[in-house]
């Protein structure tokens, strides 16, 4: 079967449609319905490859479907940026496919299939993200993407997701809305185009205060990104399932908005104009406080997954300062960033979410000793922190080292601070978890069953191992990810 | 100047006088005559401008040069059927509202709506 | 025949209405009208290709040459509205015979067809014609057959709320019909053409300045401009559902239709925007139009009424749009008239099922209906979708046309102010999905089933529009620019 | 002279005006409405519009009298004191006045002959109809050929009065109509005949020797609306007004004996689809919707033969919905009354007592 790159492209966004029809077709048989999602979850994976094989032999690939408005098409177009983003997304949703069929069924969810075709949209959404050409057909998938998680977000039903999916659906829609939107039709009213363009699409005469202001506007309005003050949506986000979870913060949603920043200071400003705006040096600044502000309020949680919401929410900053450095070391770092804060990420919500199906806990002061229960899930957790932390063996250390240089490059010696301290408060708050787990012997709470081995269900368990492995990977052989981050750089102009 | 617009002057005090029964009044029936005061003041205007000095009704004679002017008039005579059509409507409303809420005055039919919400 | 599409166009159903009272099935009467609403929009369809392709279309009723006798003149924009009441008319007649079944009493159903059909020719008469007048008479029998129609809701209030329409209507009508005189009075002519070119050489007289502000005050009754709007919600309201799907998707734009005409045919630009201080009054209306509304809609119990506030908050949106007075403000304006009779008629539709199956559109009653009724509350999702303004919507489409329309004329703080009426609107929108999706279904209507087929396929119908015109942007854009760019005089 | 009874005429309908705003029995207030449209039909005649005097005083001083009369049988004669106080609507009055006469201050003077609206369109139809129409009253061939659609519009108007009226004051009449119920009805209406008799035996037997000369005098209105003041609308009314007449002095299961009601609502529709057909036939003929010269070959006697069916149509329209409307109120009427106090019966007592 040969295939044109253009029709792949066409086909890795179309695809998770046509899975969402199939897995409806199919939702009263579970185990087709699951068959159908991992064989296009395969599909995908393999797409995105072939498509990766392509860019790396310097093709261009682009389509174009029709105006939705004059002028303005919904078009695709495969960048390094991008396409890292696509491989990473389509790789997890394979994996998170594998992870939540055991989830789900040990769990005993109700709405199954529900959940599978959203999660299909979803990953079809972030498709869009990844590869579009200009930042209309971003935003438009960007929309479909908050949309199309919602009823993920409250899949449980309860009061409390109500509240929860409020709280989610009100901060990512109301800052697109209100923010993103507005910032869109700006740059629309002040640069005549959208596409996306090495170097960025404003002249160089452009009124500065004016961009500044659409800078703003563009990092409040990509809510996604949760940035603070507009980060409330994710740890409300934490009602939903596990697998969910681990979706957001690590596939799809926070990475759709950190991409878009990415995206929008690069290929809309271009590092240069970006470097001389007024209102840069203030977002760096808010960005730093999100980064710092988040770690310490990680350490007051007692939910696993609240403490791991804000340690996203950290991370995330990360990747925004990288991103609004303006320097090569930077956006390299912030890109790398992308891919091991994914891997990492992953890995610690599959383990909150084996702990809670297994051991039903899902409070940190639970899970003293729960290390001689569960040794694979911990031993995994201890991994992926060291990740997130960004110590060796695994694959964080090389993206932090990028963000540094880039900090020190441009002599932004506060943030340089605030690195170093978040990484400290990041030993700080994840370290002790897999610590207590394995040697707070004496206040067992799991006594009566005795150290008895009761791991996560295997499909789960399956699935946390691949995605720790990924994360030792990138720290052993980081050349395919550095060499994609630093091609979004070298596209020719 | 007095002489030239007094007519509509007059009207435009009758037109009022008709506006303000329409808002002012609280029973269903008294709004609608005002309606059709307001309506009828609308309709001298119309006719007033329509008049020349020294002119005779537009019915073609023999002998008669200066006739006024028939549009105005064929225009109020649609108004007029316009108007009575509205009444009829507006008084069959109110005779299904005495029906229902046993009452033709605003005030207590918004308290009988404000219970029921 | 062709040539006589004009006229066709309201004579159809203005004559098939006195011809139902010789059926004599309520269904056989259906039949009948719905056939005579479709014909009517193909007609207006003909008619929008013909103007797309040949330019205006006069035609002169009796064969008198205007300005003595009445013409009809079809340019882009009545095209446009022509072709939106009727093909939102025939959808919404699809459904009538299953819905007015419950809401109804059978002995009056023919009368229901009949109002209904003269309340279509009246609307598409006053689009059609180019006479001042003939405006006049053709707005009452619209608005006539409305006040009746709406009496027959169900609920006693309905009768109130008629009759505060009719009352507040008519003063509406009376002050046109003063306007109309005035301007008779200076120019000695009712052809709305002949009264563009006659109108300048007296502008600067009090008594056309008098005309035109009766002409807009009237309007913007008929209009429910904020704050004339207090007739509009009951009557949205307590009204039957097919008819509130009707009105809200018709009713009022034939009102902004009239306040374009008017101020930029008529009047003309330059006049209608020195004498009064339209920019500024109307963006002020406009605006607390939409918040007022939309905030008010924040608080009802009953679902049709939320919708009719949310109409207000629209209408507010045009008017922003009007105010802006750029070819692309025009140009929002008239692409959310459109999109707004599509979202509106989709969701008073999808109400009118709810309606049917349970009898009450209160709030409380739609607990647990996203399980009962799937496909019924999708509809009202994605119509509330398009409601906020999500893309892929056509509630997008004209948003942001309306965003830039305010960007280009460098009203920025009004483009932020406009986004975050959106907000409101996720608001509204998302205490009925909440109320549908995360309770239990009520004891009460344990037995609710899903919607009859012959209510679902219309409001699909309509649903899919509101998709499809949200993706595939071509046809209303097109016309909607085609007509603006005439309005101002540019030859598109 | 004639500004004198211009001036004393404005004058009366002010007085009469502001009489009915303070008056509260609403009884009152209706026969003062009804002078009111009288003393404006005066003053049309005064001002030449000697059509529109015609058609307001049997329609403001006639018609609609009669309904309201009706009507406050229904609802009650006495009006409730305004409570909440009137400043809103006096600013709201006084703003919208002065602006009016803001607006008066340019207009051209009263009965002036270079006013625009004697200067421009209204000259051909006075100079040229007779030639282009060929009938006399120009007010007639105005509104029956230049502006036959607005007419039009106006039948419909009056039609979609009656239809609304009907849907929502039509009384359902029982299935249960069986032969005997019949039978039992006939008794009564023989009932009230008979007291009828007794009581206003002198205004029965005048009616009965006046209705045919209304009905003549009607068909005289209808058909000479050519020459001089009158058409199918004032002869629709005066047709009408007969009827009325009848059902009053007879009782209303007396004329809804004589007058079926699906029937007077066909004829309603008939007179609407006359009108309407004489455009057709015209578009049918190639030319233009209401242009009557398609109707023969010589286009004068085309204009005449379209006017004068469509003057049929009116009257027809116009008598039908009148007297549908009259009965939809007049049989609410006794309905609501059956309900209150047990039928026409106890009503007859009442009446005999008296």
């Amino acid at each position: 079967m040969t295939l044109s790159l253009e029709s792949m492209l066409q086909l890795s966004i179309i695809l998770p449609i046509l899975t969402t029809l199939a897995i409806v077709a199919t939702g009263n048989k579970p185990n087709l319905r699951e068959a159908v999602t991992i064989i296009s979850s395969l599909i995908l994976l393999y797409l995105s490859v072939n498509l990766y094989q392509g860019i790396k032999q310097g093709e261009s690939i682009s389509v174009t479907w029709w105006p939705l408005l004059p002028n303005l098409q919904i078009s695709f177009n495969i960048e390094p940026l991008g396409m890292l983003f696509a491989l990473i997304a389509s790789f997890l949703w394979l994996i998170t496919t594998v992870y939540s069929i055991g989830y789900m069924r040990h769990h005993e969810e109700q709405n199954q299939t529900q959940f599978y075709a959203c999660f299909a949209i979803a990953i079809g959404s972030v498709m869009g993200i990844a590869f579009a050409e200009n930042l209309f057909t971003l935003f438009i998938f960007y929309e479909t993407l908050t949309l199309s998680t919602y009823p993920l977000v409250t899949h449980a039903g309860t009061e409390k997701a109500k509240k929860g999916g409020r709280v989610y659906l009100g901060v990512l829609l109301g800052t697109s809305i209100v923010f993103f939107l507005l910032a869109i039709i700006s740059t629309w009213f002040v640069a005549g185009t959208l596409d996306f363009k090495p170097g960025g699409i404003f002249d160089s005469d452009v009124n500065t205060t004016v961009a500044g202001v659409i800078l703003v506007l563009f990092i409040f309005g990509i809510g996604k990104a949760a940035i603070m003050p507009f980060h409330r949506w994710l740890p409300a986000a934490m009602v939903a399932p596990t697998p969910v979870s681990a979706l957001l913060h690590a596939v799809a949603v926070v990475k759709a908005g950190v991409f878009t920043i990415l995206k929008v200071c690069l290929f809309i400003f271009g590092i240069d104009l970006l470097s001389i705006l007024p209102t840069t040096q203030f977002l760096l600044y808010l960005a730093g406080a999100s980064v710092l502000l988040a770690s310490l309020v990680a350490m007051r949680q007692d939910n696993l997954k609240a403490r791991l919401a804000y340690s996203t929410i950290s991370q995330l900053g990360y990747i925004t300062i990288g991103a609004l450095l303006a320097t090569s070391a930077g956006v390299i770092g912030s890109s790398m960033h992308i891919a091991t804060h994914a891997f990492g990420k992953i890995t610690l919500f599959f383990c909150a979410g084996a702990i809670l199906v297994t051991a039903h806990k899902s409070k940190i002061s639970e899970m003293r000793g729960l290390g001689l229960q569960m040794p694979i899930t911990m031993a995994a957790f201890f991994i992926a922190s060291l990740s997130i932390i960004g110590v060796p063996p695994a694959g964080g250390i090389w993206s932090k080292w990028f963000l540094l240089m880039g900090t020190l490059e441009t002599e932004q010696w506060i943030l340089m601070v605030v690195l170093m301290i978040s990484s400290l408060l990041n030993i700080a708050y994840l370290l002790p978890i897999p610590f207590h787990a394995f040697f707070s012997k004496n206040n067992i709470p799991f006594a009566n069953t005795g150290t008895k081995i009761k791991e996560a269900p295997l499909a789960s368990l399956i699935a946390l191992s691949i995605t720790t492995v990924g994360c030792v990977v990138l720290f052993v052989y980081p050349q395919p990810l550095y060499e994609l981050a630093k091609a979004i750089l070298a596209t020719p102009e | 100047m007095l002489m030239g617009l007094y007519n509509y002057w007059i009207v435009v005090v009758l037109m009022m006088v008709g506006f303000y029964i329409v808002i002012a009044h609280g029973n269903l029936i008294k709004k609608i005559v005002g309606l059709s005061i307001f309506q009828t003041s609308v309709f001298i205007f119309y006719i007033s401008m329509a008049k020349v000095d020294g002119g005779t009704a537009p019915i073609l004679a023999d002998g008669i040069t200066q006739y006024s002017n028939p549009l105005p008039h064929v225009l109020i005579l649609t108004a007029i059927v316009v108007g009575i059509a509205t009444t009829a409507l507006g008084l069959a409303l109110a005779v299904r509202i005495k029906e229902t809420y046993g009452s033709i005055e605003e005030e207590e039919i918004q308290k009988k709506d404000n219970l029921d919400c | 025949m062709l040539t006589h599409l004009p006229v066709l166009q309201v004579i159809v159903p203005l004559m098939a209405a006195p011809l139902c009272l010789f059926l004599t099935r309520s269904r056989l009467v259906w039949l009948f009208a719905l056939m005579v609403s479709g014909l009517a929009f193909l007609i207006s369809a003909l008619l929008l290709q013909q103007v797309m392709t040949s330019g205006i279309i006069i035609y002169e009723l009796g064969g008198w040459d205007a300005p003595w006798g009445i013409e009809y003149r079809i340019d882009h924009l009545n095209a446009f509205l022509l072709l939106i009441i009727s093909s939102v008319s025939t959808v919404v007649l699809l459904a009538a015979d299953t819905s007015i079944q419950k809401e109804i009493p059978a002995e009056k159903h023919s009368y229901f067809y009949i109002l209904y059909l003269l309340s279509l020719a009246g609307m598409l008469g006053i689009v059609a014609t180019g006479d001042a007048f003939n405006v006049f008479v053709f707005l009452e029998i619209s608005s006539l057959s409305a006040y009746a129609l709406i009496a027959l809701g169900k609920d006693r209030r309905a009768l109130w709320a008629a009759y505060q329409y009719l009352i507040m209507g008519t003063i509406g009508a009376t002050f046109i019909l003063i306007g109309i005189g005035l301007m008779y009075q200076m120019t000695g002519t009712l052809n709305m053409h002949d009264l563009s070119i006659r109108l300048p050489e007296v502008a600067h007289t009090r008594t056309v300045f008098t005309a035109f502000a009766f002409v807009i005050v009237g309007i913007c009754l008929k209009l429910a401009l904020f704050p004339l709007h207090l007739w509009l919600p009951n009557a949205y309201a307590y009204a039957p559902s097919i008819v509130t799907a009707f009105f809200a998707a018709t009713a009022t734009k034939v009102a902004i239709y009239l306040l374009i005409r008017f101020t930029f045919s008529v009047f003309g630009l330059s006049f209608s925007f020195t004498a009064l201080p339209l920019h500024i009054l109307f963006l002020v209306l406009g605006l607390s139009g939409i918040f007022a509304a939309s905030i008010a809609a924040i608080y009802q119990k009953n679902v049709k009424h939320l919708f009719a506030y949310s109409s207000i908050a629209q209408i507010g949106y045009m008017i922003v749009g009007f105010s802006v007075s750029t070819t692309t403000g025009l140009m929002a304006t008239l692409l959310h008239l459109f999109n707004h009779a599509l979202m509106k008629s989709a969701l008073f539709l999808a109400l009118g099922a709810v309606m049917y199956r349970i009898g009450s559109v209160q709030l409380s009653q739609f607990q647990g209906l996203g399980r009962q009724m799937p496909i019924t509350m999708a509809a009202i999702v994605i119509g509330g979708l398009s409601l906020i303004g999500v893309p892929l919507t056509v509630g997008f489409v004209s948003k942001w046309y309306l965003i830039l329309a305010v960007i280009e004329s460098g009203w920025w703080p009004v483009a932020l102010l406009i986004l975050l009426g959106s907000l409101l609107a996720v608001v509204y929108v998302w205490r009925i999905v909440e109320m549908a999706y995360f309770r239990p279904p009520l004891t009460s209507n344990e037995n609710i089933k899903e919607a009859p087929f012959s209510l679902l396929v219309p409001i699909w119908i309509l649903v899919m529009a509101n998709i499809y015109f949200g993706i595939d942007t071509r046809l209303s854009i097109e016309v909607a620019q085609a007509a603006s760019q005439s309005l101002f005089g540019v030859n598109p | 002279m004639e500004s004198l009874i211009d001036i004393v005429l404005l004058a009366f309908l002010v007085g009469i005006a502001f009489a009915i705003v303070w008056m509260k029995d609403l009884l009152a207030v209706i026969m003062l409405l009804g002078i009111y449209g009288l003393l404006s039909a005066s003053f049309f005649v005064a001002m030449d519009a000697v059509d529109v005097a015609f058609t307001e005083a049997s329609v403001g001083a006639g018609i609609s009298t009669l309904l309201m009369l009706v009507t406050i049988a229904m609802t009650g004669r006495s009006e409730h004191p305004v409570r909440h106080k009137p400043f809103l609507a006096l600013a709201v009055v006084i703003i919208t006045g002065s602006l009016l006469i803001y607006g008066t201050l340019d207009m051209p003077y009263f009965g002036s002959a270079q006013a625009p609206v004697h200067q421009h369109v209204a000259p051909r139809y006075i100079n040229d109809s007779i030639e282009e129409v060929g009938v006399p009253n120009i007010v007639t061939s105005v509104l029956a050929s230049y502006r036959a659609f607005d007419t039009f519009g106006e039948v419909v108007v009056i039609f979609t009065a009656g239809m609304g009226v009907l849907a929502l004051l039509s009384v359902v009449r029982r299935p249960k109509n069986t032969t005997g119920d019949k039978a039992r009805d006939i008794a009564k209406i023989d009932l009230i005949n008979d007291s009828m008799h007794e009581q206003h035996l002198v205004l029965r037997i005048v009616t009965k020797m006046l209705i045919p000369f209304i009905f003549l005098y009607a068909f005289y209105v209808q058909f000479h609306g050519d020459y001089g003041p009158g058409g199918g609308f004032q002869a629709g009314v005066i047709f009408a007004s007969a009827i009325f007449l009848y059902a009053m002095l007879f009782g209303m299961s007396t004329a809804r004996r004589v007058i079926n009601q699906s029937f007077i609502q066909l004829l309603a529709a008939i007179g609407v689809l006359l009108y309407g057909s004489v455009g057709v036939v015209s578009l049918l003929n190639g030319k233009n919707f209401f242009d009557y010269s398609a109707l023969s070959v010589d286009p004068i006697a085309g204009q005449h033969l379209g006017i004068l069916l469509i003057e049929l149509g009116v009257g027809c329209t116009v008598a039908s919905v009148m007297v549908i409307i009259f009965f939809s109120f007049a049989d609410r009427k006794d309905n609501g009354q059956n309900l209150e106090s047990n039928g026409i019966e106890n009503n007859l007592k009442e009446n005999n007592k008296k």
